[in-house]
């Protein structure tokens, strides 16, 4: 048995997720994203099966570990009872722990929702704040989305929201000692250390790239690179 | 398609929803993009249907999305989950109710893991105590706001004005039901109707008097994928999984489609906007858009609230065409006032695209 | 493309539907026992050409059956046309004959397209 | 056999296994009673049109069965269960729905097996979706010569889906049910010998051919009938607007997912323990195993007999069989039941 195989053992998910898998393709056949990219989420479990660490370490690289949506539909369907979806959570965690997920072009992006999804769950308390959801980084979210933001106080008030209020409320103002006990979760069960990992893997990453990570946030060129790049050979 | 065995199959799903005194806990998603809904949810559970709910001013996003795009690790999303659950216990509440699919999701899927792994449950309750010093009880009822409106879409009836009725030939309207995929594909029992086929929209579309649409790709998620969206890059995965929907439902030619999940609406919604302007296609009838509505929406529509009350001037996919099909009284001159901001404005809609 | 920075991704599924399986017919027709073939993958295992590069005789047999013509063509140049592939099979088919027919199907293509 | 005329054997169960069984029992001189639910003897197999692999008309199988049980030593009753099963010493005292008192020497427990009620794969919409049909319900049409869609018309484009209540964790079914192979390859042919220009599509995990000239009838109908072989496992099947139904799978073997449009899809239903085996197993505490068939003795030497003495079992009750293994099994039981009543001590 590899190493590799036993940290992913440690994953609680990977336990939930994996049990003797035959092959049979029911999984590949109703994924998502087995239909866009060249991804086949039967190989992924055959490979992380045959306990081979050479070959674990080759998927914690790659690209194809990040396809998949996490929408689960394998796991409704599985005759063994496995959940790919699990499976490959638990590689994509081990590819950040390991800093191996900098080796890939899907797999560098993870930056991006650290900086933007995970620093809003510690500074607002919301997965998504619309302060910060741009028609500029969301050109798809049409003209009606502008209109939003140029009047969101007073549409929110209109709607019945509780903008940046106190109390409860639609988009109210998470008060300070919450956030602090969120901070402090994060702190004590790992949250933090990942946050840490993907900044430190990412910045020796952008080192090795020529590309600058400074300022903070996502306003410079290694995140602007990795947001948008997509050198078209995913799905084909 | 042969409705009995349909019914059969919703028959051997039927899970328990509580009926009073319920914890409730918002959405993400929702709140920015469709905080109407939240708002027409606690007033048809106050108003119209006279129930307790209550929500803590302190209690914080569950990180489903940072969980779900693999920046936050298990054990902390199991740990924040742990805090929610604490907020309930000490507000005196059992019945736990988010607004959120993947929420409510990953408050299954981590109840189920405690089940099988009672030692990741007392850790969790170890790192709750140390970074908050809070305890907490498991529910003792998990239910999706969704399923509270299927449990009361008779009585919801029985007050509505409108019905999903085309009011010039009194056929019922064709509805597509889109189910969120977190609600039920993992675990088939915790869902109304199973995993398969469904039934917490469906029952209210037929309660309400609309025909349900069943298309082949009618499982298909909407192609969110958390970080498919998220990241530019990877968002030409994301709008074809929803075309390939469209596509699927279009020989049917729906009147519209209704959501249980805070994203799909959204981005069901906006990718017809973008699927227009990136190939010139359009769905739905005379190219007008196929509208898009959250659960809470529909239910606000047929109870007569008053639309841009409900938050339906923040879709991108024009509504009112439906909303003249039912025959639903509307002021065009309204749909963007914002109350202070009373200058008539401009927005370009799928239809003025 | 410009406005949004990506577009609208296409299918990878083989559409079963949409694909041309001619040149699959007249295999079966020239070649009958490429019908037999139970994806063993005796061929590809003794295949010389496989050893050194990413070519698999197994995979030829069903992608020319599901009539992914494009796939085939790009891959076939690699045999060299040995025939251990022939020898080994325990159906007893002929796989080099029946590489060389996709061949003389893939130049019949090339001269049509010209 | 004198000593054998005296003794009253029970048999449970009016199927191949049960019908052999009595018929063996009766040349051995044994006085039997056999019991079956259903009006009429038989079993699954005049359910059947042709048989495996040599497409033997299943009437004569039932014809040489009727023959062999047409003795006066056996009495058959039909519309009869069991209602009580108490073992005395040893004897059997046993009590019928209709009444009737029973008492027999040794037991032979030939319930059978219920194919798997395809409804319960919930994904493939069979019960809801109006082309979605069981390999039961093909043999039907094979009875009256003529295969066709809901809608009357004659299919053109056939899916088989193997392993459909088999090899199973989400109905519960661990095992193989082992006959569905072999059945789907059967039909295939069938289904092109009725309608040629027809293609047919066999979606399976493996190919589980293993009996006699069942590799060959595979091999037939690759060469023969064309039939197309897709290694994986559907995982949805759904209706479009006309009624034809789409299938999802990976081809395995191409490593891509493949989506096709049918015009008819066949679910090669598995076998489960009984419902009528389950019954006797409360009433007669007969272990049953994981696979919820009765647990035998041992796997190698002791298949026909159980936890009770006395009680042996016969055919598919113990796990699934074909007509010949279920044939050798009814016999070997037979030949368990007279060493069994044989008088000891000579």
């Amino acid at each position: 048995m590899g190493k590799l195989y036993d940290n992913l053992l440690d994953d609680i998910r990977f336990e939930e997720g994996l049990n003797a898998c035959m092959n049979c393709g029911v999984c590949t056949a109703i994924c998502p994203a087995a239909e866009f990219y060249c991804y086949d989420p039967r190989r992924i479990v055959d490979i992380v099966q045959s306990q081979n660490d050479d070959e674990i370490v080759n998927l914690l690289k790659s690209e194809e570990i990040w396809y998949c949506g996490e929408c689960m539909s394998c796991k409704t369907r599985c005759p063994r009872g496995n959940a790919p979806g699990l499976i490959i959570m638990a590689l994509r965690g081990l590819s950040q722990e390991l800093g191996y997920f900098v080796e890939s072009e899907k797999g560098r992006q993870q930056l991006v929702i650290k900086r933007i999804i995970g620093e809003w769950i510690l500074n607002t308390g919301y997965c998504l704040y619309l302060d910060g959801i741009s028609t500029a980084m969301h050109p798809e979210q049409g003209p009606v989305w502008k209109w939003v933001q140029e009047n969101k106080a007073e549409l929110l008030e209109r709607l019945g929201g509780n903008y940046k209020g106190d109390g409860p409320g639609i988009l109210r103002k998470i008060p300070q000692e919450a956030l602090e006990e969120l901070r402090r979760i994060f702190e004590v069960t790992g949250g933090i250390g990942r946050y840490e990992k993907i900044e430190s893997f990412s910045r020796k990453k952008a080192r090795e790239m020529d590309l600058d990570l400074d300022p903070e946030g996502i306003d410079n060129e290694y995140i602007r690179h990795i947001y948008t790049t997509n050198n078209g050979t995913h799905n084909r | 398609m042969k409705y009995d065995g349909k019914r059969a199959i919703w028959s051997e799903y039927q899970k328990e929803i509580a009926d009073d005194n319920y914890f409730y806990v918002r959405s993400c998603v929702r709140q920015n993009f469709f905080p109407g809904s939240e708002v027409t949810f606690l007033r048809i559970m106050k108003q119209i249907l006279g129930k307790d709910i209550y929500e803590h001013p302190c209690h914080t996003t569950c990180s489903g999305i940072g969980y779900h795009g693999d920046v936050v690790p298990v054990e902390t999303t199991m740990t924040v989950v742990a805090r929610q659950f604490a907020l309930m216990t000490e507000a005196g509440y059992k019945n736990y109710l988010p607004s959120c699919i993947t929420s409510f999701g990953l408050y299954t899927e981590i109840l189920d893991t405690w089940h099988h792994f009672p030692e990741v449950e007392e850790r969790v309750r170890r790192q709750l105590k140390k970074a908050t010093g809070r305890e907490f009880e498991i529910p003792s009822n998990l239910a999706h706001a969704s399923d509270v409106i299927y449990k009361f879409r008779k009585e919801i009836a029985a007050k509505a004005r409108y019905k999903l009725i085309n009011k010039n030939t009194g056929a019922p309207l064709k509805v597509v039901d889109h189910i969120g995929c977190h609600y039920a594909k993992m675990f088939p029992s915790k869902g109304v109707g199973g995993a398969e086929y469904p039934y917490v929209l469906a029952g209210m579309i037929e309660e309400w008097g609309g025909e349900v649409v069943d298309y082949p790709e009618r499982r298909h998620c909407c192609g969110f994928g958390f970080r498919q969206y998220l990241i530019q890059a990877n968002r030409g995965f994301s709008v074809a999984c929803s075309k390939e929907k469209f596509e699927s439902m279009k020989p049917f030619k729906p009147d519209m489609i209704i959501t249980n999940c805070p994203g799909c609406p959204m981005f069901l919604d906006r990718w017809q906007y973008v699927i227009n302007e990136m190939e010139g296609k359009r769905y739905g009838q005379n190219g007008e858009g196929i509208p898009v509505f959250t659960y809470e929406e529909v239910a606000g529509l047929v109870l007569g609230f008053d639309p841009w009350d409900l938050g339906l001037q923040m879709h991108q996919t024009d509504c009112e065409p439906i909303l003249d099909k039912i025959g639903i009284e509307y002021s065009p001159e309204d749909k963007y006032n914002t109350g202070k901001n009373r200058k008539k404005q401009e927005v370009n809609t799928l239809i003025h695209a | 493309m410009e406005k949004f920075g990506y577009t609208i991704s296409k299918i990878r599924q083989i559409d079963y539907e949409a694909n041309d399986r001619s040149i699959a017919e007249m295999i079966m027709a020239a070649e009958p026992s490429f019908k037999t073939c139970i994806e063993c993958g005796c061929c590809s295992a003794t295949c010389t050409a496989a050893g050194y590069t990413r070519f698999s005789l197994r995979e030829i047999h069903i992608l020319i059956k599901r009539g992914e013509n494009k796939e085939i063509f790009k891959s076939i140049r690699k045999c060299m046309l040995c025939g251990k592939c022939t020898l080994v099979c325990p159906r007893g088919v002929n796989t080099r004959n029946v590489i060389t027919l996709a061949k003389e199907a893939y130049q019949k293509t090339e001269r049509n397209a010209v | 056999m004198p000593d054998l005329m005296n003794k009253h054997v029970l048999v449970i169960g009016g199927g191949v296994a049960g019908l052999e069984a009595a018929g063996r029992l009766s040349k051995a001189g044994i006085q039997v009673t056999l019991v079956e639910m259903k009006e009429a003897t038989g079993g699954h197999v005049v359910d059947w049109y042709k048989l495996f692999p040599d497409r033997k008309d299943s009437m004569e199988v039932k014809k040489y069965l009727d023959e062999l049980v047409s003795a006066d030593n056996i009495h058959i009753l039909t519309g009869t269960t069991v209602s009580e099963f108490h073992k005395n010493h040893s004897h059997f005292n046993i009590l019928t729905n209709k009444g009737k008192e029973l008492l027999a020497d040794a037991v032979v427990v030939a319930t059978g097996f219920d194919l798997f009620n395809s409804s319960r794969k919930e994904e493939y919409g069979y019960g809801i979706y109006d082309n979605v049909i069981t390999s039961a319900d093909l043999e039907k049409m094979f009875r009256l010569g003529k295969i066709t869609m809901a809608d009357g018309s004659v299919p053109k484009k056939v899916g088989m889906v193997h392993c459909v209540g088999s090899r199973d964790e989400k109905v519960g079914n661990l095992y193989c049910s082992k006959l569905c192979c072999v059945t789907a390859v059967k039909q295939a042919i069938e289904i092109k010998e009725h309608i040629s220009d027809s293609k047919v599509f066999c979606f399976y995990m493996d190919m589980r051919m293993g009996g006699a000239h069942y590799e060959e009838l595979y091999r037939e109908a690759q060469e023969e009938w064309g039939v197309t072989f897709i290694r994986g496992k559907v995982s949805e099947a759904s209706e479009s607007i006309d009624h034809k139904i789409i299938v999802k799978v990976e081809d395995t073997l191409a490593g891509r997912p493949l989506k096709m449009e049918l015009d008819l899809l066949v679910l090669m239903a598995g076998m489960e323990m009984s419902a009528g085996g389950k019954s006797m197993a409360e009433l007669g505490n007969f272990k049953r195993g994981e696979n919820r068939f009765f647990e035998s003795s041992d796997h190698h030497f002791g298949s026909n007999t159980g936890n009770i003495e006395g009680v042996f079992y016969a055919g598919t009750c113990t796990a699934p069989m074909n007509i010949t293994e279920t044939i050798s099994h009814a016999r070997s039981a037979v030949a368990e039941v007279t060493e069994y009543l044989k008088p000891k001590g000579n």
